[in-house]
């Protein structure tokens, strides 16, 4: 039951991956990062989870007192959220570059930025 | 081809160390040292229902300052590319009107949507939510009149300012744990007050309100600027 | 104090404040900007303060007012404090360096340079694995941002790469991360230290990569193709910034990473290290754009820092000194350099040429190299050197090996890069100088010399710094605007009074060489009275030279000796590097040299076994197994400086091309410090045996092979200096030849070879460098008949090519008793054929220097010629008498040296001096008898001539018997060219240059290699994200076997 | 005059201009003295002695007659054993023997050699060509009496004259010598206007200067 | 009071030179048939030459060629013991060193080649190039000859060599040290400016090479010193590898017959070019000297 979740994270990454390497389009490229970042999340999340327990949320159905015995991991689970904000973040600067490219060269092909090499 | 074939065989390698780790990969059956603590300790210490809250900002809250930084930043950053180069060109094409359903539609969607926002950012040491997932509601209200009308213009001004306030009462609140609290970032300067209620968990929801403020604004400020290269 | 945190609270707040600005209040932000980096840099700089000085102990900083592991914490001790300003120094420099661009970007840029710094300090300071994460995300997103400031249109593709790979990284990391965290249920950095994590299942993996993620940000060959983009299209502002504070924080995260991997993690940091370093450097070779060399470079330095940090478990306490020392060297010189790179308008190396006009800028890019190389009297210097000798206590001479290889690559092309800077063509026009960017860089240079200071005092070796004749060099870089003739008297003054307060302190060998190297010295530099102007550049090259020697010969520790050998080598470079086409020549000079010295200090670092004042007088202590290898290095080293046959190929040009004053300066004195060296070296560590052979015959081969080949090639040159030069070869190969007999009189010899071929290569040089002068030529079959014209010159020449043939009665001759009375008693014999051969070929090219410069035909264009300055004449004729007074009375010299050398050889085969007679066990020599009756047969027959020909009518040049016809021109009638062409049909096979095609192949490889090898940078941002999973991908199959590590 | 031999303008390596005239500055400009003996009689004799036992021929074959020349270092003839030797270069050479006709572009080298020798030296004429042309006497390229142009010592006549006679001539010569009468160095030197004027006559091309050193 | 005596020695071989190399010069003639100049000859020659009236000079270094050249000649006479045993005879050799010896023969060749090279005249040059080519070849079998003589007798004073081969004939070095003596004397045929080591002089090619603006007095010097330097040199050779000379007739037969030797050879072969010359003494004089030194 975990391992699908991580599993299904892992098979994000690495298709996002294989996307982020075989397209050349700038844009795709991007959306294949943003599918291995769903991924790498998707892993965070299930790393932190406990099976039968709940979320690391303290009411009327979980009294600070139980809390130990109920509730999930709440690490992972402030990890994800931080990492999900600098995902964006990256992905947004990507995009910027992305537009800038196609602004400056006319270009959004990956392959014909070669300007600088060697 | 052959490219995508190395790139096949390098996946595949990185798979096995994903794999690897899968493998290894055994549940807890126990909370680990630290979640222990957190689970025994937020309560009484911060007063914040939502232990993830809890983390996020005050615990860890460095993280979230850095997290706030990189939302800043990358606006900082599209704003200072996107502003470059023409500005303020007169708009080439005619854009079709958006549908009549849409427009209304976002009349009456958009107060709730900002009303959710506050609603969930305002809540965030007690439910689940918080200034972030607040943020991005409230941009998404943003969006939404965008779509409406692409050249609609939200004052830039009025943006960045919201986003610096936000970041200086975060960081100045932050100063203020080292002068009145425990340390740096530690929510407690003011009461904890009743756990359970809206105004406990020290300066919590302060700071996530803040933090949705900033998120909103960060957000729509990321909007417009990618909407404005809309005109040329 | 301030906490350190406000360095993060202030750089963030700030950067909110700027965003509060209206966008037209550009001047008060950039005063925001300004003072936030003045602030944060105050901060640091105070604690590095407190730390170092007052010994204050490391601050913990933690917030949210909890204990780790439970919420971040933070800490601040000395090398993060230092770490932090230099982060935030460099920031500040750069601020100010960039303020148009920050201007016309506006507040947003700022906010972001801002940022930037504060996330490096974030990086440094925090103890939080994930918060290393976000700190390093900030640095990374900044970094994105910071590169669109470049006006280079190219540096969007660049920033798109550095984001493609960027994203990779941080997937590695946090899928690291999370894992590292399940398996020891904390984030603290030391808590997962102390949790063991390779223990746990799984947790091996999970810090792989990690590790690989932060590695991945030191841009490890060949994962590093971004990088390089980034530093060639940046804003050199920015990409200083990237190098030094990106590089250093980077570093200091992978040093935090190796404490929770533990020590089985270190090799791995050596491997990828020091593959980093070789690969970077050698690809710098083929560089032309200087950015992109630079960043080269940057790659290199920071492999070589990480190959350190995988050294930590045996550098012990040293590990801080080395590291950082290495680390704050290449952050000052490549902030330096890339500062340095915006004043220079165009991007091609041979560009900075224009740096010409503004010594204070060649100056100022000296330091920079010297700084990287690691030359005395800087970090990298001391670091080296500790380094060195660590890692050969230990054994591990393969790494200790790979690293001087590439710093010798390293030296290669920054020192070529100085020679283009020197020697090609530039104006300039060339410069976009600007004071805030000009005092930056000076800023820079300023603080390179502060760590030179610093560094010397915490070396524990003494302080370099503190020696009088480095002083008294460094001394003539502010008076440099003073006219030559007044640096003159000054550099002559020091020289012969630095002797004279040395000479009670000198024993009789150790007089012999300080003889030659100061008193001797100033002489040759009353050459120099002859230049006019300021002649800048040559003093402080040449004092450094001279300090180098004047140390050398008084270092007792092998310290001492080792920085005074390179501080002669750089010293003497500089001077090379002054003639007109001497570019190519002294570098040559140089990388020989440099390779030379690197192997004596594998040499002594092999030998001190870890011992760090290792003294010279205890190598004859060396245990066994390393002895004869100690013994090779060393020889190997020093020989290179006298130009054994193998190594000799950099010689003739340096030799050659420098300018007239400087030739007698590097031929005369300069050789004397490699056999110097040999003679310390055999004195101390006598015969050694590797594999049955027996090293001291392996030196007599080479000796005897020098001599003949030396002489050989001298007999082909056309050019008049070029033939000295070779004969220089031949001449250090005799000597060379002595020492190596290991016999009383072969010592004796090898000492009189000391003085003789001083004086006599001196003149020789300043003879031929003033005639040189006069004709403007040194190829000598464009001269002849000067006769008349230089008579003085002619007699200094005369004079000199009888004493070098070793003909009676001058003191070549001495030289030569004395060889045959030590090969006597040598033990072994088959090298003497090639001597005896050796021998009556320095006839061949004696008589053509003399017969083709002086006698023959006079040709047109030299008829008005005038006799050589007075100023060059002079030393000249010094020399003459002094080589007299030396053939007559040359136990004034030898003496005490011969009785001193008896210690080394027991009762065996000194020389008596009785009176005027010296005799060995063999024969006897009275100098002065023979001087007598040569001079009275010679007189008499003289006169007699004279005498008989009173009457006898001059004629001049064509009235020749010319089978009956007349002279067609004088070119064509005097016979210079080719001169010796029976004897190449016969023995010219002999002089292919086997040697020349061997070093030039090896040099083809290396270029070749990297001009290929460099090609996998395509330049495709996915080609490098796939070159980062491929790297991620080959270290996990070759470290862990592709297994999870348990 | 040939083209080297011009006035020219050569620039020094330091740039300055100056004039060179080769004849001026590449020969000596000296003109032959003459040689009075210098010594007292007796040792006058002496030399003249050991001059006419120590005769070096000059070994410059200027016409036909050369041929006749060489049997004389033969077994048959073996000249060697009269004290006489040749020698390459006219430094070392006392006699100059003109072998049979000379034309006037051997004139030219002739001279040259004959002025480089060093006196006292001898002039032999061999055969009739160097006394009144021989059977080249209307010839245009040679010269009829070698007389007019170098002190002749001595002929051997004859067309040609056989080594014997030469031997013979050589025995006569050393008998000039050593009476004194061999002052054919003095000769020219005294005479040396004449001489030249009649060398200028037939070489029209001279271009060397007046005497060769 | 050993300057008359050095004087006498010098009379002597230089008396003796000159009536020997005509002899020697006679005896080649008869082997070519003829009859050969008369023994006086050299004397005439000399004469003559100091006789002549004129003279030119190129130069100061062309006066000091012929000077340095005699010199050599005379030094290297008197710094050799010419008789073995006799104080009158033993010159100058409290400096009698065998090093002094070999290096001074070079005194000669390098001012020769200067004041030739004075002249300016291009055949001088290419005279000296040859003859110093040949010479490094040359030398070599001889140093190494010297060499393995010096260390079988363990000493460098050419008397104490002298002394060891004393007793009987079989002492001479010739016998106990063939190969040295071999590669000696091999070396010795081309330092003696014969046939078939001569293209130095080649007469017409290069006219008589160096010497050949060489004339009156500067030539009769330079006459003198062919006639003495052979001599003077065949001194050391006799001193070191066939026993000395104990008085003045066994010199002169001693002398005399190591002179035939090159005499000799010289008559029977034709001429080398130099650089056939050079390999020459490469290929098989230089292995004799070195099984010589090996030997020893």
């Amino acid at each position: 039951m975990d391992w699908i979740a991580m599993g299904t994270g892992f098979t994000l990454i690495l298709m996002g991956l294989y996307g982020a390497l075989t397209n050349r389009n700038i844009l795709r490229i991007i959306v294949s990062f943003t599918v291995a970042d769903t991924g790498v999340n998707l892993v965070l999340v299930a790393v932190g989870y406990m099976h039968g327990r709940t979320a690391p949320i303290l009411d009327e159905a979980v009294s600070a007192a139980q809390a130990v015995t109920r509730i999930i991991d709440p690490v992972p689970q402030a990890l994800v959220l931080t990492a999900i904000v600098i995902g964006l973040g990256v992905t947004a600067l990507m995009l910027t570059y992305a537009y800038k490219l196609y602004e400056v060269k006319g270009i959004l092909d990956i392959s014909k930025c070669k300007d600088l090499k060697w | 081809m052959i490219r995508r074939f190395a790139v096949f065989l390098l996946l595949l390698a990185l798979g096995s160390i994903f794999v690897n780790l899968l493998m290894g990969y055994v549940p807890d059956s126990e909370l680990n040292l630290t979640a222990r603590y957190y689970a025994e300790h937020t309560a009484q210490d911060i007063g914040a229902a939502n232990i993830v809250t809890a983390i996020v900002i005050t615990y860890r809250g460095l993280d979230t300052l850095g997290e706030v930084t990189v939302l800043f930043l990358t606006a900082t950053i599209i704003g200072m590319v996107l502003s470059q180069g023409q500005k303020h060109r007169a708009l080439q094409r005619q854009l079709p009107p958006s549908g009549e359903l849409l427009t209304t539609g976002s009349r009456l969607l958009v107060p709730l949507i900002l009303l959710l926002g506050a609603y969930v950012f305002l809540n965030g040491h007690l439910t689940p939510g918080g200034g972030f997932q607040g943020g991005a509601i409230i941009a998404s209200a943003a969006l939404l009149l965008l779509l409406t009308d692409p050249l609609r213009r939200f004052s830039h001004r009025l943006i960045s300012v919201v986003e610096s306030v936000s970041g200086l009462v975060f960081v100045a609140s932050g100063v203020l744990g080292i002068l009145y609290a425990g340390g740096f970032l530690d929510s407690r300067i003011l009461s904890t007050g009743t756990f359970g209620a809206l105004f406990s968990a020290g300066v919590i929801p302060v700071i996530y309100s803040f933090v949705g403020l900033k998120v909103g604004a960060e957000f729509t400020s990321m909007l417009t600027n990618l909407a404005e290269t809309e005109q040329s | 104090m301030v906490s350190p945190i406000y360095i993060i609270a202030g750089g963030l707040g700030a950067a909110f404040l700027l965003g509060l600005l209206p966008a037209k209040w550009r001047t008060f932000a950039y005063g925001i900007t300004l003072a936030t980096l003045a602030f944060m840099s105050w901060v640091a700089g105070s604690w590095l303060y407190a730390f170092a000085v007052n010994g204050a102990l490391p601050v913990e900083i933690f917030t949210a007012g909890t204990q780790p592991p439970f919420a971040i914490n933070l800490r601040v001790g000395l090398a993060e404090a230092a770490l932090a300003l230099l982060m935030t120094l460099t920031g500040l420099h750069a601020a100010l360096y960039m303020k148009d661009t920050l201007f016309k970007q506006g507040r947003q840029a700022m906010a972001i340079l801002l940022i930037f710094i504060m996330a490096l300090c974030g990086v440094v300071f925090t103890r939080d694995l994930f918060n290393l994460f976000v700190f390093m995300e900030l640095v990374m997103i900044s970094t994105g941002g910071l590169v669109l400031l470049s006006s280079d249109q190219r540096a969007l593709g660049a920033g798109i790469k550095y984001l493609i790979v960027s994203q990779l990284i941080s997937m590695l990391m946090l899928i690291g991360i999370v894992f590292a965290y399940h398996a020891t249920g904390t984030l603290n950095i030391d808590g997962m230290a102390a949790a063991h994590i390779n223990l746990f299942k799984g947790g091996s993996l999970a810090f792989f990569l990690i590790f690989m993620a932060v590695v991945a940000e030191l841009k490890p060959f060949p994962a590093n193709g971004w990088g390089l983009d980034i530093y060639e299209s940046a804003h050199p502002a920015f990409s200083a910034l990237f190098s030094v504070a990106t590089g250093g924080a980077t570093l200091y995260a992978v040093d935090k990473l190796l404490l929770i991997g533990g020590a089985q993690w270190l090799p791995m940091a050596s491997a990828i290290g020091i593959v980093t370093f070789i690969a970077a450097n050698l690809f710098a070779l083929v560089q032309t754009n200087d950015r992109r060399l630079l960043g080269y470079s940057s790659v290199a330095q920071i492999g070589l820092i990480f190959t350190v940090m995988g050294q930590q478990d045996i550098l012990g306490e040293r590990y801080y000194f080395i590291a950082g020392g290495i680390l704050l060297a290449h952050a000052v010189a490549k902030a330096g350099l890339f500062w340095l790179s915006g004043l220079v308008k165009q991007r091609q190396l041979t560009d900075w040429a224009a740096l010409r006009s503004q010594p204070l800028l060649v100056f100022a890019f000296v330091t920079f190299i010297a700084l990287l190389v690691g030359l005395p009297p800087f970090p990298g210097f001391y670091a080296k050197w500790d380094l060195a000798h660590l890692l050969a206590a230990d054994g591990r001479l393969w790494l200790l090996g790979l690293i001087l290889f590439g710093a010798l690559l390293e030296a290669a092309y920054l020192f070529r890069w100085f020679g283009y800077i020197i020697k090609r063509e530039g104006s300039e026009a060339g410069l976009a100088l600007q004071p805030m960017k000009v005092d930056a860089t000076l800023g820079a240079v300023v603080v390179a010399w502060l760590l030179a200071y610093l560094w010397g005092q915490l070396s524990g070796h003494g302080n370099l710094l503190h020696a009088i004749p480095l002083l008294f060099a460094l001394l003539f870089l502010p008076l440099e605007w003073l006219p030559a003739k007044v640096k003159n008297i000054m550099a002559i003054a020091g020289l012969v009074g630095w002797f004279y307060l040395s000479y009670p302190s000198y024993d009789a060998f150790q007089l012999i060489f300080a003889a030659v190297m100061l008193p001797g010295g100033a002489l040759i530099l009353l050459a120099s009275f002859q230049t006019q102007q300021r002649r800048v550049g040559f003093y402080p090259a040449a004092m450094l030279m001279f300090a180098g020697l004047s140390m050398l010969i008084v270092a007792k520790g092998s310290f001492d000796f080792f920085a005074a050998w390179e501080t002669l080598t750089v010293g003497s470079y500089f001077l090379i590097l002054r003639g007109k086409h001497s570019e190519p020549h002294a570098l040559s000079y140089l990388v020989f040299s440099l390779g030379g010295a690197f192997l004596i200090l594998a040499g002594f670092a092999l030998a001190a076994q870890g011992v760090m004042d290792f003294q010279i007088a205890a190598l004859a202590q060396v245990a066994k197994p390393f002895a004869p290898w100690v013994f090779a290095l060393l020889a190997i080293g020093f020989m290179t400086k006298t130009a054994s046959v193998g190594v000799h190929i950099w010689l003739p040009g340096a030799h050659a091309e420098a300018e007239t004053d400087v030739s007698p300066m590097v031929s005369g004195i300069l050789l004397k410090a490699g056999l110097f060296g040999l003679f310390v070296l055999l004195m101390t560590m006598g015969k050694q045996q590797l594999y049955g052979v027996e090293l001291t015959h392996v030196m007599l081969w080479i000796g005897a092979i020098s001599a003949l080949v030396g002489n050989l090639l001298a007999i082909f040159q056309e050019d008049a200096k070029r033939l000295l030069a070779y004969s220089s070869v031949g001449q250090m190969g005799y000597a060379l030849f002595g020492l190596a007999l290991m016999n009383h009189l072969g010592w004796l010899m090898a000492l009189m070879f000391v003085i003789n071929h001083y004086i006599y290569k001196s003149m020789l040089f300043l003879s031929v460098g003033g005639v040189a002068k006069r004709t403007g030529t040194r190829e000598m079959y464009r001269m002849g008949g000067l006769i008349t014209l230089m008579p003085l010159s002619f007699i200094a020449t005369l004079i000199g090519i009888i004493a070098v043939s070793g003909v009676p009665p001058l003191s070549g001759f001495g030289g030569r008793w004395i060889f045959y009375n030590a090969i006597m008693t040598a033990d072994y014999r088959l090298p003497m054929v090639i001597i005896f051969l050796a021998g009556p070929i320095a006839f061949l090219y004696l008589f053509r220097l003399i017969h083709t410069v002086f006698l023959g035909q006079l040709k047109d264009e030299f008829r008005k010629i005038k006799e050589a300055p007075f100023w060059i004449i002079l030393p000249q004729m010094i020399f003459v008498a002094a080589l007299m007074v030396f053939a007559l009375v040359p136990g004034v010299a030898l003496r005490k040296v011969d009785v001193y050398l008896s210690q080394f050889f027991a009762g065996n085969g000194h020389l008596n001096w009785e009176g005027l007679t010296i005799s060995s066990d063999f024969g006897y020599w009275n100098p002065v008898a023979i001087m007598v009756i040569i001079g009275v047969i010679f007189s008499t027959l003289f006169a007699w001539l004279l005498f008989v020909n009173r009457k006898a009518q001059p004629v001049k040049q064509f009235n020749i018997v010319f089978a009956a016809e007349r002279p067609f021109r004088p070119e064509t009638t005097h016979y210079a060219w080719n001169f010796f062409a029976p004897y190449r049909k016969a023995l010219g096979f002999l002089t292919q240059p086997l040697v020349t095609r061997f070093w030039e192949a090896v040099t083809e490889l290396l270029h070749s290699a990297a001009e290929v090898l460099r090609r996998i940078y395509t330049g495709n941002g996915q080609t490098y994200a796939i070159h980062l999973l491929a790297f991620v991908v080959v270290v996990y199959l070759l470290w862990m076997g592709g297994s999870d590590g348990i | 005059m040939k083209e080297e031999l011009l006035k020219r303008m050569v620039k020094g390596p330091d740039g300055v201009e100056f004039e060179v005239e080769p004849l001026r500055d590449y020969y000596c400009e000296a003109g032959p003295t003459v040689q009075t003996p210098a010594y007292t009689a007796i040792i006058e004799k002496l030399f003249n002695w050991a001059r006419s036992e120590s005769i070096w021929i000059l070994g410059f074959g200027t016409g036909c007659g050369a041929i006749e020349m060489r049997p004389l270092m033969t077994p048959r003839f073996d000249a060697y054993r009269y004290g006489i030797q040749w020698r390459p270069t006219p430094r070392q050479a006392n006699l100059f023997v003109i072998s049979g006709y000379l034309s006037t572009k051997t004139l030219k080298r002739v001279i040259r050699s004959y002025e480089q020798m060093q006196s006292p030296k001898y002039v032999v004429g061999l055969g009739s060509c160097t006394i009144n042309g021989g059977m080249y006497w209307d010839s245009y390229n040679t010269i009829k009496r070698l007389d007019d142009y170098l002190p002749v010592d001595l002929y051997i006549a004859g067309c040609m004259p056989r080594p014997e006679a030469l031997l013979a001539g050589f025995e006569d010569l050393k008998k000039l010598i050593r009476a004194g009468k061999a002052e054919g160095a003095n000769q020219y030197a005294e005479n040396f206007e004449w001489y030249k004027a009649n060398q200028k006559s037939v070489i029209h091309d001279w271009d060397m200067p007046d005497y060769n050193w | 009071m050993k300057i008359p005596w050095a004087l006498l020695t010098l009379f002597i071989v230089i008396n003796y030179g000159l009536l020997m190399t005509a002899l020697v010069q006679k005896i080649g003639a008869r082997v070519g048939r003829r009859h050969g100049i008369p023994i006086w000859q050299n004397y005439i020659d000399l004469l003559k030459n100091y006789g002549l009236r004129t003279s030119i000079t190129h130069g100061v270094m062309f006066y000091l060629g012929p000077v340095f050249r005699l010199s050599g000649g005379v030094g290297l006479l008197l710094f050799v013991p010419s008789i073995y045993g006799s104080e009158m005879f033993s010159n100058f050799s409290f400096a009698g060193d065998l090093i002094l010896a070999l290096y001074f023969v070079f005194f000669g060749t390098l001012g020769m080649a200067l004041g030739a090279a004075e002249s300016g005249h291009p055949y001088a040059a290419i005279g000296i190039t040859r003859g110093l080519s040949q010479m490094t070849a040359a030398e070599l079998p001889f140093a190494l000859a010297v060499f393995a003589v010096a260390l079988q007798y363990q000493t460098l004073s050419v008397t104490d060599i002298v002394a060891a081969q004393q007793g009987s004939i079989l002492n001479w070095t010739l016998f106990t040290n063939p190969f040295a003596v071999a590669a000696a004397m091999l070396s010795f045929l081309g330092s003696m400016m014969r046939p078939p080591f001569d293209v130095v002089l080649a007469p017409q090619e290069v006219p008589i090479g160096p010497p050949t603006e060489y004339h009156s007095s500067f030539l009769a010097l330079m006459q003198t010193n062919r006639v003495l330097f052979p001599v003077a040199k065949i001194v050391i050779y006799m001193n070191l590898f066939f026993g000395g000379a104990a008085n003045w007739p066994v010199f002169f037969l001693k002398v005399f017959l190591i002179y035939m030797v090159s005499a000799f050879v010289g008559v029977v072969f034709p001429r080398f070019r130099v650089e056939q010359s050079i390999r020459w003494f490469l290929i098989w004089a230089v292995p004799l000297g070195i099984i010589a030194v090996v030997r020893v």
